[in-house]
């Protein structure tokens, strides 16, 4: 059972990948990798529970965390050309 | 067995394509993606000779008596702090280039220098 | 199945990092170096290193991702990306990769636990940490004491990773309004 | 404390970096890190004598023996090469306030400070080290500061230079990493003395060859050797002169004993040149790098340039002699480890003392510079009549050593080659003295009577003793005996 | 980020959980993954959310460039103090067993303290780097 | 004890009167009073160590090692004594001359000058004490390092390529030659040190014996044998007292010296006139003999002439030396002495001409003699010295050369040294005869002596040339220590 959630994912893994490297736009992008990312968390989770030690769940939390932090500085980049700036819009 | 030596291969694999980078491609910016490439092959090459089949992380646990070898862990941990570090100091660099030069392509520069003299 | 995952994402990984020679944009060349942060993680989970592959996530796909972002913001959006040189760099590579490859040829295969990395210094690692240092994490046992040196080295390369970018990118005012402060 | 002499040798500067960081006040951490540096060199003394009296030091640090532990192992030879580095770094410190002054703004001196101390510690760490891995720690943390210490120079090619550094010595420390890597994967251990005792029973295997291979590389590319050296003399001719002045003085040198150290101890002499048969590569690549660095040397209009160049070839006679593969051809290469390190420092010092009145070191600026300064003026005299390798100064003994190895081999065309490198030396540096003594030097400089303080005579204290030790070699050759006879 | 409230809502929600997160990481690196580096990475990151949300000038009133400066010389002299503390204490450099009467206790303090040193050096270097970027403009 | 601290002493004076120098620049008397001073006081201390006697001969004195077992060591040795009694009393009269002349002619940076002058003469002491090969070669280098700055001294253009050749040819003939040649002999015999007789019999082949004279010969460039004479006519640039000094006293000696030194304490005569070591110099220096005159009679600046025929001379010394018989060698020590009168003579005059009547050229001295009588009155006592007339001194040194090439059954030398001598007439006397009988072309009045300065220094060695004769018994007797 777990091992066929793992092979889907792996599919999930390799179908965003191409979508990164193809594009064609930055937001075909931006969606690709937090899928990728989303489907490492899964994974990761995944193969905690297929190798019985789950408490390594910590380390996917990180990665949903990181993810975040990562998609909101790209975005912030794309909009203000700058990671300082206070997000005010004139 | 795991997989024989398909890991060392890939790691090798990876090793050359940053490896290539850092040569061939002139823009600094993916200069420092390659180096981290090059860097990560490593990382792979060190945890790949740790691991040992049928062993688990190497956190005590009741349950465990097999676990793979921490040294390589410990290694590539310090390891992986170097190359961040050396990661800022080149994007830091790359910065400071761009500001004074006006562009990261390192033909352009050697072409500026060429023109200075 | 072990065995399918890492096979299938190393050739992830390679496919992942083919692809950033190719690439023509530096976004997605940067978007490319955090997915390739993100697979060496998952590998590392699978080769059961948890503390490298929870800092690689913390690090290569955070840390680092953010520092090229603002590297980036900094030096601009269109940037060329070139390659020259591609046969010297070819040679050099094929050479380094050929030494590696006649390397591997009697090298012990991954997981062996006869190989001397796992019979020599790390068995007492195993066996004695629980007792000497006493706590169960042995990577943490290994970094802060038997080879607490290494790590103090460490914080150092962080240190110096700080004054150097300091070194080069503090401006005066900043300092002064620093100080005013 | 005494017995804890090893590890304080690496973490007094250690912890001084942090708080000169904290203190942030350029008069301030000047004076705190010449102090410190200057304690540094004593404990480096203390430790080279009790070395020389009492056999080698080992220190098990955290208490955990050998090869599980990290352990600190200074014999005869890094014993000797930290006694130099710890000797350098006090004197450009303690030398070369005012132009820190001048050449780093005031803001970055603290910070300045503070990576130059780090860099200190790195390099003493690779030294006193006895564990493989620690020795990549250490190198990374002298290379990071290095870095950022070259591209504070003022010409913006500081910053290409330093980013060229960056590139090429974080391949160079990725390959000593893979190295370590390989002996790892097939020993399972870390730590060199260990590694040397079980070496010889899997030499056969093809990934030792590998990683001895991948080792040398990497030195060779932080040692900057023929053909891997197109990041130094960029490098050191852009950077603030008290960087290039210190790591024109050691940098090279700490790499050079990585060679000595891969070579002699890890691998042992027999694996390295009998099995491998590495001097058929070595001895090629060094005559490479003489006569070619030299030739280049002369036809340089920058002074630092030139110096750069010649120190490429320097790095060529220290190779040699470790490709003559006799303990006469080690010992003259540990020589002139140590010589080249002092003639080199003083030589730098002495631009550094011209550019108080000169506008660059252009060899068109340099007109009448040498009468218009004739301390500073003759210093580079003696400076480069001991480059050159002319009697009376270090550079002669070390040269006589090295052709008298030379000799016992028969090699005579090597002799030839020696002679014409020095004769090309001859030429570089007369072109110097030439601009410097007997061209008609501007008004300006007539004019400017900008004091040099405390630099210049400094840099008659290295000179001096590179004299002396012209006229009285007994203790450097003493000493690299010694270092030779550890290492066999 | 006025303008974006979705955002800044989901970041102000996740940020406390990322410090959380980082202490637990910090403190219970002896049994689980993790440690000094890692929660200090964790940790410099939830402020770098911050910096992303509320921009460069109003982090640096939570953290400023200063404060980062005299933590990560502290953390770095925290750890090197064991060191010379264990010196003092009669030992080598670093031996942690002479820091409690049984030397199980004191490794364990050992690696409290040191990895606590870790953790702020890394925090404060990290952050200082991402100012350093973001400032340079 | 007394032996040490004599030689030091002789060390010693040339050096604080350098540092006094360079101290003391700017009061320009008292630098002048020095430096006579300096040459006087070292004058008195060698005429001292004569006292010493045969006693003290070969005794080795060192200060310390300079590599493993070779020490700095200095010794006394018949030659050697000569050589600094020569160079010593030369220099006293040449520092007179020198400040006479630079005064005249304006010269600057004096203090530097005198500096050079005072360590040049340093060398020099330290290369007629040496007492083993390395020790020499070290002074021979500050020799040619410390008279570079009084060849560039004018510092224009053709001063710089003249110090280029000097430079240049003397480092790299003594490091690519004889460096490789001590280097050799150490390697394969583990001795430095002289000896009587020479330390070569039974340590190296024949063979080897000959290229290792051959690398010996050539790498002394300071004797000047061909093709390595280039730097001596390039030196001309300098101001004429240091090319006096360079081609009568210091440099051209020194180097002629070590041949001589080399000769008789390294290889041993016996070891040379028993094979054929030296048969290749013999040629070589015999060659440059006559095609250096014939150059000499070709050049028509009078220093450059001058030049020219010190080339040739000194190839009378080295045959001499390369011939090994006792009367060769005897000879060429006495050549050696009176070459040096005669020559330094010939210098002082060229500059007194120079400083007169701003002349350099032969062609232009017609009727010169009339306004300065003395300097030309000296110039033939010394030309006739040179050309080896009795009753001047160079006469006994040809004799005894002449005589040593017969014992030694090299006819054909002989007979080149007859040729040489009609050339040397050939060469010199012109000058005679233009400035004492040729009508003057242009108009010379307004022309007078040089100053006193200039011309109490060349009437003391032309004097020299005619006393020298008659104490060349004693001076004979002196040499026998070298051949007993």
């Amino acid at each position: 059972m777990i091992a066929a959630a793992l092979i889907a994912i792996m599919i999930v893994m390799l179908i965003a990948l191409i979508r990164t490297c193809i594009g064609p736009t930055l937001f075909d992008r931006i969606l690709a990798i937090n899928t990728f990312s989303t489907a490492t968390v899964l994974m990761i989770s995944l193969y905690g529970f297929f190798n019985q030690r789950p408490e390594f769940l910590d380390i996917a939390i990180v990665y949903a965390m990181i993810n975040f932090i990562g998609t909101v500085a790209l975005l912030k980049l794309h909009r203000f050309d700058d990671l300082g700036h206070d997000g005010d819009e004139s | 067995m795991l997989s024989g030596l398909y890991n060392y291969w890939i790691a090798i694999l990876l090793m050359a394509i940053g490896f290539y980078i850092v040569i061939a491609h002139s823009n600094l910016f993916t200069k420092m993606i390659g180096l981290n490439i090059f860097q990560t092959s490593v990382f792979i090459l060190f945890i790949s000779m740790g691991k040992v089949d049928g062993g688990t992380a190497p956190i005590l646990s009741e349950a465990y008596t097999a676990y793979s070898n921490p040294l390589p862990h410990v290694l590539i941990l310090t390891a992986i702090v170097v190359s961040v570090a050396t990661t800022a100091v080149g994007l830091a660099l790359i910065v400071s280039i761009n500001r004074r030069y006006k562009t990261l392509d390192e033909h352009e520069i050697e072409q500026q220098e060429l023109e200075q003299e | 199945m072990e065995d399918i995952i890492i096979i299938f994402l190393l050739s992830l990984l390679a496919i992942t990092a083919i692809a950033i020679i190719f690439m023509r944009n530096m976004l997605s060349v940067i978007m490319l170096g955090s997915i390739y942060s993100l697979l060496s993680a998952v590998i590392f989970v699978v080769l059961d290193a948890v503390d490298v592959a929870f800092t690689e996530a913390a690090v290569g796909a955070g840390i680092s991702s953010v520092l090229f972002l603002s590297a980036f913001a900094v030096t601009g959006k269109r940037q060329v990306l070139k390659q020259k040189n591609k046969l010297i760099a070819f040679v050099t590579v094929s050479l380094t990769a050929a030494a590696l490859i006649y390397a591997t040829s009697d090298m012990p295969y991954v997981g062996d636990p006869n190989a001397p990395v796992q019979t020599h210094v790390a068995a007492r690692y195993i066996e004695q940490s629980g007792s000497e240092v006493g706590i169960p994490n042995m990577v943490t046992a290994v970094l802060a004491s038997y080879r607490g040196f290494d790590t103090l080295g460490e914080v150092a390369v962080v240190f110096t990773a700080m004054i150097a970018v300091l070194l080069l990118l503090l401006r005066r005012e900043e300092e002064e309004l620093d100080r005013e402060k | 404390m005494t017995n804890h002499l090893a590890i304080l040798q690496v973490v007094l500067p250690l912890i001084a970096a942090p708080l000169c960081s904290l203190i942030n006040q350029a008069k301030a951490c000047w004076l705190f890190a010449t102090t410190i540096s200057w304690l540094v060199f004593a404990i480096s003394l203390s430790l080279f004598i009790e070395v020389q009296t009492g056999g080698s030091i080992r220190y098990e640090i955290g208490g955990w023996q050998p090869p599980w532990g990290i352990e600190y192992h200074i014999d005869a030879l890094a014993a000797f090469v930290l006694l130099l580095v710890s000797a350098m770094a006090a004197i450009t410190l303690s030398a070369f306030q005012r132009r820190i002054t001048i050449e780093i703004p005031k803001h970055k001196q603290g910070l300045f400070y503070t990576a130059f101390l780090l860099c200190l510690t790195g390099l003493l760490g690779i030294v006193a080290t006895g564990d493989a891995f620690n020795i990549f720690v250490f190198l990374e943390i002298s290379s990071l500061s290095a870095y950022a210490l070259i591209a504070l120079g003022e010409d913006r090619r500081a910053l290409t230079a330093s980013f060229e550094y960056l590139i090429m010595g974080t391949i160079g420390a990725t390959f000593i990493l893979i190295g370590i890597g390989l002996l790892y994967m097939q020993t399972g251990t870390l730590n060199i003395v260990d590694l040397q005792t079980r070496i010889p029973a899997i030499s056969h295997l093809h990934s030792v060859h590998a990683a001895f291979a991948f080792f040398t590389i990497g030195i060779f590319l932080k040692l900057a050797l023929f053909p891997l050296h197109h990041w130094l003399p960029g490098a050191y001719a852009y950077a603030p002169s008290a960087v290039s002045t210190f790591l024109a003085a050691t940098a090279t040198k700490v790499a050079l004993y990585l060679l000595y150290r891969v070579f002699y101890t890890i691998f042992g002499s027999e694996f390295s040149f009998e099995v491998l048969q590495l001097h058929y590569i070595l001895m090629p690549l060094s005559i490479l790098a003489i006569v070619i660095s030299s030739l280049n040397a002369i036809f340089q209009q920058d002074v630092r340039k030139m110096l750069a160049y010649s120190s490429l070839g320097q790095i060529g006679y220290m190779t040699l002699g470790i490709a003559l593969f006799s303990d006469a051809g080690l010992v003259a290469s540990i020589l002139h480890l140590f010589n080249h390190a002092f003639i080199k420092g003083a030589l730098f010092m002495t631009l550094a003392c011209f550019l108080f009145r000169t506008p660059s070191l252009r060899l068109d600026d340099l007109n009448g510079a040498g009468r218009a300064m004739p301390w500073v003026g003759f210093a580079f005299v003696v400076g480069g009549l001991g480059l050159i390798g002319v009697p009376l100064t270090s550079g002669f003994i070390s040269k006589w050593l090295l052709v008298s190895a030379v000799i016992e081999q028969g090699h005579w065309w090597l002799v030839a080659i020696i002679v014409f490198s020095s004769l090309l030396a001859l030429i570089y540096v007369w072109r110097v003295v030439e601009h410097l003594f007997f061209r008609e030097a501007s008004a300006a400089l007539v004019a400017n009577k900008q004091p040099i303080g405390a630099l210049l005579p400094f840099t008659w204290v290295v000179l001096l003793s590179t004299l002396y030790f012209g006229i009285n070699s007994d203790f450097p050759v003493q000493a690299a005996k010694a270092a030779a006879k550890a290492l066999q | 980020m006025k303008n974006n409230p979705v955002i800044k809502q989901t970041s102000f929600l996740l940020i406390p959980v990322i410090l959380l997160f980082g202490l637990y990481v910090q403190f219970h690196g002896d049994y689980s993954p993790g440690g000094g580096f890692q929660a200090g990475v964790i940790f410099a990151s939830g402020l770098i959310l911050y910096a992303l949300i509320e921009g460069q000038a109003k982090a640096e009133q939570v953290f400023s460039m200063r404060l980062a400066r005299i933590l990560s010389a502290s953390g770095l002299l925290l750890y090197a103090g064991i060191g010379v503390a264990s010196m003092f204490l009669g030992a080598n450099f670093l031996d942690y067993n002479v820091l409690a009467d049984d030397p199980l206790q004191g490794q364990h303090w050992g690696i409290f303290w040191v990895e606590l040193g870790v953790g702020l050096t890394v925090t404060s270097v990290m952050l200082s780097i991402f100012y350093a970027f973001t400032n340079f403009k | 004890m007394i032996l040490a601290n004599s030689l030091y002493l002789n060390f010693a004076i040339p050096v604080i009167g350098a540092c006094l120098i360079a101290l003391l620049h700017q009061r320009r008397r008292t630098v002048e009073l020095v430096f006579i001073g300096t040459a006087a006081v070292l004058l008195w201390n060698t005429l001292h160590l004569f006292d010493l006697g045969e006693a003290a001969y070969f005794i080795n004195v060192s200060p310390f090692s300079l590599i493993d077992s070779i020490p700095l060591a200095f010794h006394l040795e018949p030659l050697g004594l000569l050589f600094s009694a020569i160079a010593s009393s030369l220099f006293l009269v040449t520092t007179l001359y020198a400040i006479g002349y630079m005064n005249a002619n304006n010269e600057k940076h004096l203090a530097r000058f005198y500096f050079c002058f005072c360590i040049a003469i340093f060398a020099v002491m330290g290369i007629a004490f040496a007492a083993n090969l390395l020790t020499l070669f070290i002074f021979y280098e500050i020799l040619s390092f410390s008279t570079y700055p009084l060849v560039t001294h004018k510092g224009n253009e053709a001063a710089r390529n003249g110090g280029r050749v000097y430079l240049g040819l003397l480092l790299s003939t003594s490091i690519g030659f004889f460096l490789i040649a001590i280097l050799w002999v150490w390697s394969s015999t583990g001795e430095l040190d002289f000896v009587r007789n020479g330390f070569l019999q039974e340590q190296m082949p024949k063979e080897a014996l000959i290229i290792l004279y051959t690398l010996f010969a050539f790498g002394v460039g300071k004797a000047g044998l061909m093709p390595f004479h280039r730097w001596l006519p390039s030196a001309m640039v300098a101001p004429t007292p240091v090319s006096a000094l360079l081609h009568a006293v210091a440099v051209v000696k020194a180097g002629v010296f070590c041949v001589l030194k080399i000769t008789v304490y390294v290889f041993g005569l016996d070891l040379l006139s028993e094979g054929s070591a030296s048969n290749l110099i013999i040629w070589v220096a015999t060659a440059t003999m006559l095609l250096a005159s014939l150059v000499a009679l070709s050049q028509d600046n009078l220093k450059a002439r001058l030049a020219y025929s010190t080339v040739s001379q000194l190839s009378y010394i080295v045959v001499g030396a390369a011939l090994a018989t006792a009367s060769s060698v005897a000879g060429a020590s006495m050549h050696m002495a009176t070459h040096a009168v005669g020559k330094i003579t010939l210098f002082f005059c060229a500059g007194a001409i120079y400083t007169a009547a701003k002349k350099t050229k032969v062609s232009e001295l017609d009727g010169l003699a009339k306004v300065m009588p003395i300097t030309f009155i000296a110039y033939t006592v010394a030309a006739l010295s040179i050309i080896g007339l009795p009753p001047m001194a160079g006469s006994w040194s040809k004799w005894f050369l002449l005589d040593g090439a017969l014992q030694a059954e090299y006819f054909w030398v002989a007979i080149a040294f007859i040729i040489s001598t009609l050339l040397n007439m050939a060469y010199l006397l012109p000058v005679v005869a233009r400035g004492f009988f040729a009508p003057a072309k242009d108009n010379l009045s307004g022309i007078q002596e040089a100053p006193w300065m200039c011309l109490l220094p060349l009437s003391i060695t032309a004097i020299s040339c005619f006393v020298l004769f008659f104490l060349l018994q004693e001076l004979h007797h002196f040499l026998q220590p070298l051949f007993s």
